[in-house]
């Protein structure tokens, strides 16, 4: 038996995916759409964006909607040097916790930035929207240093 | 020994081509809390979660119980995620169970779902991997050959296939839940459909579904307490084989023969046709069942196709053992939820529960389910009464 | 009603395509390798001597790698089949065609291709085919070397020696 | 209760790139080195095999399958799988074995992840409406965990670098790491940040490779005539899968599993955790409140190789090694899946005691 050689393909692994959102993520993405964003209280009164459908501690169904800021604050960030095809970005961007003004958990999206340094824990930000809105998570095209 | 454990609450959702009202987690949660409410019970009586579905590519969604966890009550608990292919659904259950039966948990909740719409695949999951013929006509193009050599052996009357079709449907009318809800359907409305893999007629095949299913699984003193009647769990069993070896039976595979004969000696089942009131089993195509009837033991090699013929498995034939009263999977398949439906529904059978197609005085039947090549086998027996 | 319910999002369009590098495994590979010389490589089983086609890596019976490789004959005989009518996704095939579980003379499990140059209805199980190669310019690390099987002109195999032929089509 | 003993352990090497083996190929040598280590012949020699790994990994549906193909699983066996680290394929079959339906089980897993890009696959265990379209790979989330400890002045970066530096220099003795020398905090520290604050050497390889045990009643192992390690505690939690909600800077899962597992109820000698990125480490160490009586990660843990479905069954079976070679006589072993540390599981490994 000789060595065998290596026999390599790329190839693409992938579908279409149509999700059906539900009325908790559907309220949420309509909020997107007219470039509002929204958030739902939890069962302890926080206020959690983007609306989760139940809430954790309790397990229960949530159900109140509550309007917060398009501006927001950085808990914490993860600066990427070399942005990945997938991802949102193509220049050096930020990953950022934020705390949205009239929230208290934090939301995960990216942040545009000159340089790393320009970033800091605690800096404001805003949501820059999309050219056109349709309703997806990427209507929030970045959020920009305020 | 095991320790006793009974189903004592089942949720479902009701079966449809796609649930566009719900997300992912509404439609889990929906079969969850329809089975707690069964069960009378609240998230905080649950210990654990066990969760199953088939491949994470219907949804695109990698291990969803990282994601589900909220949904189906779990922070702080403990949850696991059962993949067996098309069995798993039934995987999933005896999973639940043996957290019980261990004597490790008091009362589990147990869920399986697929909302495999989301895809829009059509042949669910058939693309091409390199190196490889791309001749996957999805799974009915895998199986026909097997029923095919089936007819060979056992001289079958080509009818049978459509019989079952006509009797899972008619049966599947009696569930206000099952996807297929065809009343009037007639030998000749199936055997004039379209031949899609022959023997295979379109209407010889399941459907494709959404859907979620759900069990609250509790010891022997919890489940006395239980406000409605406990379906005891006599029996329980799995059996893998490969998908390919030289000499495999195919048609009777003997992974699904030692399963049966494992789960019937625990529930002390010596013929499984007198025994059992009645069975839910795995059929997604209609030669299935004949070809299941001799697997499992109710008919000798060779003739699984008189009982269907001679209407012992339908209910509106006041058969004598009837299969797949629900409809089964040929009226409703959620695929990774198909499995568990079926022990789902033998439960609420043994409970007295099963509304419109109840089996008068049901006390013991049979839950079973396979996947991938006819060659991973679960199933579990469950009475009114604990032995 | 306000205007914001009534266009309320129901449903979002959200692909998922992955990237991967697939490998062959290594007896998979040693497989392609003689198949893109217009040869049926089997190997077989050092511990129940089954000779599989293509294989995996393992007998799944025994549990342990296939590594002897035998030559097979292109000559195999029909272990079951279906006539699909319908198109398989990503393959131009047209349908009605037939899927044929075949064993090559030689080996002992069938693996699946097309059949052609036979009328459809007259195809059945124990009958001998041959396969169609493309050619030999067309060959590559692939089963598809083989357009499909055709029948042969040859008495049917009995059905208990489907799968037990040897490579010169002999009762093994 | 019966009493549960792991008899046996075998990893394969831990490798960037498997090249031309396939999983079933990556898998038979590390089985057939299980079976040789317990003395038996095959599958069929124990009474329940139960499965770890992820379609998505390798990208192909029903990947585990595949598996089964290495079991000699003829005459056809009792088998099952998980979807997840095959740590908890071992909780499935330590059910098993409690609930009296066998006597003995075989748990592997195995993982070939170079074939993808493995964060960015990862991304899509992420809520998928919020979080998945975005792709938020696996490497940025923890790089964000990691700076909220620093901000909040829980460690350091040299208290990072010093994790990985002892991971390169343990995973010197370990002959299936992946990536091991003596490389010092210096030498860590004087990396450029790959996803600031995170250098490349604060996370764990992208790695090929399979792992295998054996667990049995006490009374199978004496009969086998190997040595054993009890299993004596072992337990598992989820928590909420909005980040937002936790505390990434703890891991309230993780002590809730130990807890369960009874880990407090003596000395802990030896730790493997299941750690991708350097501060999840500390988390994990201050979670379970381990001190320096304690050898945290002697195998170089998963900053020096990391087989995804696989190495939180291996972290059981590192712990296994020392106690039965008499380096340790109590230890545990953690698991982790989801994003920076969602679910846990904790398994606590005793000496047994002198038959």
């Amino acid at each position: 038996m000789s060595q065998p050689e290596i026999l390599n393909q790329a190839f693409e692994l992938g579908y279409t995916y149509t999700r059906s959102t539900g009325p908790v993520v559907g309220r949420f993405l309509t909020g997107l759409k007219n470039r509002k964003l929204v958030g739902i209280k939890a069962s302890d009164g926080r206020v959690i964006v983007p609306p989760m459908e139940y809430d954790p501690d309790t397990a229960e169904e949530l159900s109140e909607f509550v309007d917060v800021g398009e501006q927001g604050e950085i808990v914490t960030f993860a600066w990427v040097k070399e942005p990945r095809e997938a991802h949102p970005m193509n220049e050096p961007f930020a990953w950022a916790m934020i705390k949205l003004d009239g929230a208290d958990v934090p939301m995960i999206h990216c942040v545009a930035a000159k340089s790393e340094s320009d970033v800091t824990t605690g800096a404001r930000v805003r949501a820059v929207w999309a050219d056109e809105t349709i309703g997806f998570m990427t209507d929030i095209r970045c959020f920009e240093l305020v | 020994m095991a320790n006793l454990a009974a189903v004592v609450g089942i949720g479902q959702t009701s079966y449809t081509t796609k649930r566009e009202d719900v997300s992912i987690a509404g439609l889990v949660r929906e079969a969850a809390v329809n089975a707690l409410e069964d069960a009378d019970l609240t998230w905080n009586d649950i210990d654990a979660v066990i969760l199953g579905k088939a491949p994470d590519m219907f949804e695109g969604v990698i291990m969803p119980e990282v994601y589900l966890t909220d949904a189906l009550g779990c922070n702080g608990k403990p949850m696991i995620r059962v993949h067996t292919a098309g069995s798993v659904g039934g995987s999933t259950a005896l999973v639940a169970a043996s957290h019980v039966q261990s004597g490790m948990f008091k009362r589990v909740l147990t869920v399986s779902f697929e909302k495999q719409s989301e895809s829009n695949a059509m042949w669910a999951l058939s693309n091409p991997q390199p190196f490889s013929t791309h001749l996957n006509a999805g799974a009915g193009g895998y199986f026909a050959p097997i029923i095919r050599e089936y007819l060979r052996r056992s001289n079958a009357p080509y009818d049978a296939g459509i019989k079952v079709a006509v009797k899972d449907r008619l049966h599947g009318a009696r569930n206000p839940l099952a996807h297929l809800q065809k009343p009037d359907i007639t030998m000749q409305e199936v055997e004039e459909s379209f031949m899609l893999w022959d023997p295979l007629r379109y209407l010889e095949c399941c459907p494709s579904s959404d859907g979620a299913c759900a069990m609250v699984i509790a010891d022997e003193e919890l489940a006395k307490k239980s406000p409605k009647p406990p379906a005891w769990i006599r029996g329980v069993a799995m059996r893998s084989e490969p998908t390919m070896y030289a000499g495999r039976n195919e048609v009777n595979p003997q992974a699904g023969r030692d399963c049966a004969a494992d789960v019937y000696k625990q529930a002390g089942v010596s013929n499984p046709r007198k025994d059992f009131d009645c069975a839910e089993v795995y059929v997604p195509f209609s030669w299935y069942e004949p070809m299941w009837l001799e697997n499992l033991g109710f008919a000798p090699e060779g003739e699984g196709w008189k009982l269907t013929m001679e209407g012992a498995t339908s209910l509106d034939e006041n058969g004598d053992i009837p299969w797949n009263c629900s409809g089964g999977v040929l009226s409703s398949n959620p695929i990774g939820a198909s499995g568990m439906i079926r022990f789902a529904e033998v439960a609420r059978q043994v409970r007295g529960d099963a509304g419109e197609h109840q089996v008068d005085g049901a006390k013991l039947a049979l839950g079973h389910a396979y996947g991938g090549g006819a060659q991973f086998f679960a199933m579990w027996v469950v009475g009114s009464q604990k032995s | 009603m306000s205007e914001e319910e009534q266009e309320m999002i129901t449903k979002v369009e959200a692909p998922v395509y992955l990237k991967y590098n697939f490998t062959a495994g290594s007896a998979p590979t040693r497989f392609l390798a003689q198949i893109k010389k217009g040869v049926l490589a089997g190997q077989r089983c050092p511990k129940c001597l089954a000779v599989y086609i293509p294989t995996r890596g393992s007998c799944g019976r025994c549990g342990v790698p296939t590594v002897e490789e035998v030559e097979l004959s292109d000559k195999a005989t029909v272990q079951s089949f279906t006539i699909v009518s319908i198109p398989i996704p990503n393959n131009p095939i047209e349908p009605p065609f037939i899927i044929a579980n075949v064993v090559p003379d030689g080996a002992n499990v069938s693996f699946i291709h097309l059949m052609s140059e036979c009328v459809n209805e007259e195809v059945h199980i124990g009958q001998r085919v041959q396969a169609v190669w493309k050619p030999e310019d067309e060959w590559g690390y692939s089963m598809d070397n083989i357009r499909y099987f055709k029948p042969l002109d040859e008495p049917d195999v009995p059905i208990e020696l489907i799968g037990k032929l040897t490579v010169t089509g002999e009762e093994g | 209760m019966k009493e549960i003993a792991i008899v046996g352990y075998q990893q394969s090497d831990s490798r960037s790139d498997a090249g031309a083996v396939n999983e079933v190929e990556m898998i038979m040598p590390v089985l057939e080195r299980t079976f040789a280590q317990v003395g038996i012949n095959n599958a069929q020699d124990v009474d329940f095999v139960c499965s770890g790994s992820c379609d998505y990994m390798q990208g192909a549906a029903f990947a585990f399958v595949a598996g089964v193909d290495a079991l000699g699983a003829v005459p056809p066996i009792k088998e099952s799988h998980v979807e997840m680290d095959a740590a908890w394929a071992l909780y499935e079959s330590m059910l098993k074995i409690r609930m009296g339906h066998a006597d003995s089980a075989l748990i592997y897993g195995f993982g070939k992840s170079s074939p993808g890009e493995l964060p960015i696959v990862l991304s899509q265990q992420l809520d998928p409406y919020y979080l998945a379209p975005l792709w938020v790979d696996t490497i940025s989330l923890a790089a964000m965990q990691a700076r909220m400890m620093l901000d909040q002045g829980l460690i350091t970066e040299r208290d990072m670098a010093e994790v990985v530096s002892r991971s390169r220099r343990n995973a010197m003795n370990n002959p299936h790491a992946q990536l091991s020398g003596d490389m010092s905090a210096d030498d860590v520290l004087a990396q450029e940040t790959y996803v600031s604050p995170l250098r490349k050497g604060d996370c764990c390889p992208v790695s090929d490779g399979a792992s295998a045990v054996v667990i049995a009643t006490v009374e199978k192992a004496k009969e086998w005539g190997v040595p054993y390690a009890l299993i004596s505690g072992i337990s598992h939690a989820i928590e909420t899968h909005n980040m937002g909600m936790r505390d990434i800077t703890d891991s309230v899962s993780t002590r809730i599993a130990a807890e369960r597992a009874g880990m407090k109820a003596g000395k802990v000698d030896v730790a493997q955790l299941y750690a991708p990125f350097s501060h999840q480490e500390i988390i994990l160490t201050r979670a379970l409140g381990l001190g320096d009586e304690t050898s945290i990660n002697p195998s170089g843990g998963v900053l020096a190789g990391n087989l995804m479905m696989a190495s939180g069954l291996s972290n059981i079976g590192e712990v296994f090694n020392r106690i039965i070679s008499g380096e340790a006589e109590r230890g545990i072993a953690h698991a982790t899946s989801g994003p920076c540390l969602q679910h846990n599981l904790v398994t606590v490994l005793e000496k047994a005691e002198k038959a």
